[in-house]
Formats: structure tokens, C-alpha cells, sequence
């Protein structure tokens, strides 16, 4: 089985959004990903972590980290803070709900990951942060 | 100023609409930059119109369709309105996705400040 | 004053080797940097980093763990392996010595690092590890 | 098989002339695949020379000068010689700062595979 593993680390500032994403795009390079992938993967990525930056960390500088693991085809990526975390996460999931909308936040980002992913999971506690944790096939286009 | 002037790189307003170049990518650190140089334009001056060029753009999230829709109400507001065009597939893919189509006019691949440019 | 700080680890198989350079180029985007600076500081942690797999890990797959820092136009990068480590800093970093000449090295690795990167320290122990640390102005080019 | 035959993507024979396209980036990973496919067609093949093409390349590392040094070293005890072509700014630079320039023949931009090519 081909495996790899990464994990990054960078502070909550709205700079390391774009850095983020070349990052997870780099990693999955080694999958032969399809140039929609890979865009699917970023939005994705982009939105949870811009999620942790606005919400979880309310503006203020911590540390974001994200893990990626690659299993033959299968990867799998965790977007963590520890932030204020989530009271109700079915709620947060609900289209078009946001707790910011003074910021102009769509209350899009949990359907982009959805929509771009295969699996979304989102476990949090109100006070201790948040985990997102997205999976996709990668590279079976063809098949 | 006349009516005809650019203002920056990145945008410029003919008669009284505001054109604006979307960068390559369209994210919260980007959106948050293009509401406020849009905003202070249209406090300063008769703006009836907001025109997004996306020509340039390969990379769309929802920080983006906020930044749209927040454009969107405020020139509603003032009884004007707001466009995109130029739109590649990507861009086209998230604006279909996020429903924002239904309520600002999408164009894609034709006009846009490119062609404007002299 | 301007600053970020990144950090990320990985197995140290070849894979990683270009994801490590994509990685540190997004990273240092944001200091504005030419194409050759962006190609220099590639090139230097390419080094490192193949030295942490080949060297450090002796071709066996441990973590890998590259830290950057950006203080305004300076760019710090930090790659460390808990490998073998070093007995003779001094020699190791003689132009053109190797100690597996059999796997074509050629010796030139700590002498590209010193020639693209402004400083380069190295800090090992028998036995522990080896910590590659590498700075540079960046994004100071017309001034 | 004749002495005029492509063997893969990234290699073809011509007379006696081994040519390899050097993959975008040259590092270890890539290096040690590149050694290992030219060893194996020298060793079944009547091979004079190896000619490396560097029309893709955009970046190398000192593991490029190691891959480059080891076939130098093979073709010169079985009386044959390697040459580079085709080097661009950034692996002219590493090749130069390298010194392989003294015993390896380089030409920039000029000949290659991509000329050779029907
Ligand atoms: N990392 C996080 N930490 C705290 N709250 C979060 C986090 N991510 C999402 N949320 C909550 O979930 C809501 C919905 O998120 P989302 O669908 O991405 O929309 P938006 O970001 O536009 O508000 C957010 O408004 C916020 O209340
Ligand atoms: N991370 C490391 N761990 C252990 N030994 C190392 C490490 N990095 C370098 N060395 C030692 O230093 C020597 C010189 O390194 P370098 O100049 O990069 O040349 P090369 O990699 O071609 O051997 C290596 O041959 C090795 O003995």
C-alpha cells in the first residue's frame, strides 16, 4: 500500500490561507490528481481553514494545524484549532447559517466541503476547539 | 477627477460604473481587500454599477460569494446594481453552486474590462 | 514588524522531497520574492532535506520536520531530522566530501546550501539528530 | 529492436546515441529513476554516448550532479563520453557553480532532443 503523511502548522492569519492550500496541493501531487480535484481539494481546504481563522480563533493569532494522509487512493485531511469551538454543530452544518453574517460570511463553507469532498466530519467542543476532518478518492477519474 | 479616470491597477470607473479586476485568487484575504477599496469608491463617488471581472480568476471560495453578496446589498440599497463576468469554469462552477446566479447577472467568457482596456 | 511561522513534518521518503520545496516556496510568497530567490531557497532545502532521508534516516522512514520563520524581509528555515547525526560537523562540510560516495552523492550538498542561502548553521549529534538551520534576505532586490 | 528506436517517453536511441529528456525537476527522487533506466539500456545496448536534455528542466540539485558524475564515470570506462544540452538559466547555474562543466561538455538553448525530434 502506498502511504505518506504530512502535517503543518501555521498561525491563524488570513496570509497562510493561500499557503495552506499549495500545501495540501502539493502533497496530493504524488496521487495524479485531475486539475478539478486538486481545485475541489483547495476549496475545501480554503474553507475550513478560513473557518478557523474567522470563527475558531476570532481574529486572533494561534496556531492552525492540518494533517494529510494519503492511503493508495484515499485522502484524508484534518483541519484543527483550538479555538472557541462549536455549540451546535448540526446547526453550523445547515446551509446558509453563519453566527457572522456582519462579516459578510456566506454560511457556504460547510456545503463547499461538502459538495467538494466525499466525507465531512466535524467534531468540536464549545472552549476547546475544532477538528474537520474531509476524505476523497483521488485519481480514479478514467476508471 | 473625471468621470473616465483609473483608479488603481486593479480597477477603474467608466462614467458611473465601478469595474473591478478579480485577482487570481478569490479568497477571504483577497475579498476582504476588494470590499473595502470598492466600498470607499462608492461612498466618494456617483457609482450606479459594480462590474466584477473575473478574467483572471482561477480560484473561488465562499468568502468570495460573500464579498458578492455584500456588494450585492449595498448597491441595491442605493438603487444600483451589480455584475460578473468574464467568468472561467471554475469561478462558474462556485457561483452555480452557491445559487448567487439567481439574483446577480453572470456572464461568462465575453465583455469584461479586458476588452474595455485600450 | 511583519512575521509568520510555519512548521511541517513528514516521512522522509522522495516523494516528500518536492512537496517540501512547493511547501517553503508558498511560504515565503508572501515576502514578495524574484524567481531566483524562490529557485535558491528551493534548491537549499532540497539539500537538507535529501540529506535528512539518505544521511539522517539511512533510506528508513522517520518523521522529517522543516520550521520557517518570516521576520520582515528575513526568511529562517529549520530542517531537522532525529537521525544518525553528524560526528564531524567540520569535515561533513567540506566541498566535495561524502561518506556514501556508492550511492553517487556528490559532496556538494552543504556547499549549494551555503552558496543560495545567506547563513547556514549546522547543529548534530551522534546518535540524536541533525538540525539544519538556513537564513536569507528576501524580496530586497532594487533597493 | 533497431539502432533507431524511441524506448520510452522520456529516452530514445539513435545510432549509437542514447538521449535522455530530463524530467522538469531534477532532484534525488527523480535522479535515481533516470540512473537506473540509462544503466539498464547501456548494459543491453551498444551505446557510445549519453546526451542529456535539459529543454524541461527547471530546477536541479547537487543529487542532479551526483546522477550526471556516475554516468560520466560509466561511459568513460567503457571508452564512450556524456554530454548536456539544451541547459537553461537556473540549471546552467547549478551545473557552473557545480564545476561538472569542466569534464562534461554543456551547450545552452541550442541542439537537443527537441530538435532531433521528428
Ligand atoms: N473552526 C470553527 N470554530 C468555531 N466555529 C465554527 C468553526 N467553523 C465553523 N464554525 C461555525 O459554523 C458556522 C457555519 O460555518 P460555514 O458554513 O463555514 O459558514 P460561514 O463561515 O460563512 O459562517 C459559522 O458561522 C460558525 O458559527
Ligand atoms: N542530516 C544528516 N544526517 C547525517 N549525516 C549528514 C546529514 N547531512 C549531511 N550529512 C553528512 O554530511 C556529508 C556531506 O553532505 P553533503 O555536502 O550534502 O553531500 P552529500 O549529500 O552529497 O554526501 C554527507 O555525506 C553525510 O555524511
Amino acid at each position: 500500500m502506498k502511504r505518506n503523511e504530512m502535517k503543518i502548522e501555521f498561525d491563524s492569519i488570513s496570509d497562510n490561507e493561500a499557503f495552506a492550500r499549495v500545501t495540501v496541493a502539493a502533497f496530493m501531487a504524488q496521487m495524479n490528481p485531475s486539475m478539478e480535484e486538486v481545485a475541489d481539494v483547495k476549496t475545501a481546504v480554503s474553507e475550513a481553514v478560513t473557518n478557523a481563522i474567522i470563527h475558531g480563533y476570532e481574529g486572533k493569532v494561534h496556531k492552525i494545524t492540518i494533517t494529510g494522509v494519503i492511503e493508495d487512493a484515499l485522502l484524508s485531511l484534518e483541519v484543527a484549532d483550538q479555538g472557541v469551538g462549536i455549540r451546535d454543530v448540526k446547526k453550523a452544518m445547515e446551509p446558509l447559517y453563519t453566527s457572522r453574517p456582519e462579516l459578510e460570511r456566506s454560511g457556504m463553507g460547510f456545503l463547499f466541503m461538502e459538495a467538494f469532498m466525499d466525507e465531512v466530519q466535524v467534531s468540536s467542543r464549545p472552549g476547546e476547539g475544532t477538528i474537520v476532518t474531509m476524505k476523497k478518492m483521488i485519481g480514479q477519474h478514467g476508471e | 477627477m473625471s468621470s473616465n479616470t483609473k483608479v488603481q491597477g486593479r480597477q477603474k470607473i467608466t462614467d458611473k460604473t465601478l469595474w473591478i479586476s478579480v485577482p487570481k485568487e478569490l479568497d477571504h484575504h483577497s475579498a476582504e481587500q476588494i470590499s473595502q477599496e470598492a466600498d470607499g469608491l462608492v461612498r466618494q463617488k456617483d457609482i450606479r454599477e459594480i462590474v466584477f471581472d473575473f478574467s483572471d480568476t482561477v480560484f473561488c471560495d465562499s468568502s468570495g460569494i460573500g464579498m458578492l453578496m455584500g456588494r450585492y446589498k449595498m448597491m441595491k440599497a442605493l438603487g444600483g446594481n451589480v455584475r460578473a463576468v468574464q467568468a472561467g469554469e471554475r469561478v462558474g462552477k462556485i457561483l452555480m453552486l452557491s445559487g448567487i446566479m439567481k439574483i446577480i447577472p453572470v456572464e461568462k467568457k465575453q465583455g469584461g474590462m479586458q476588452d474595455e482596456k485600450e
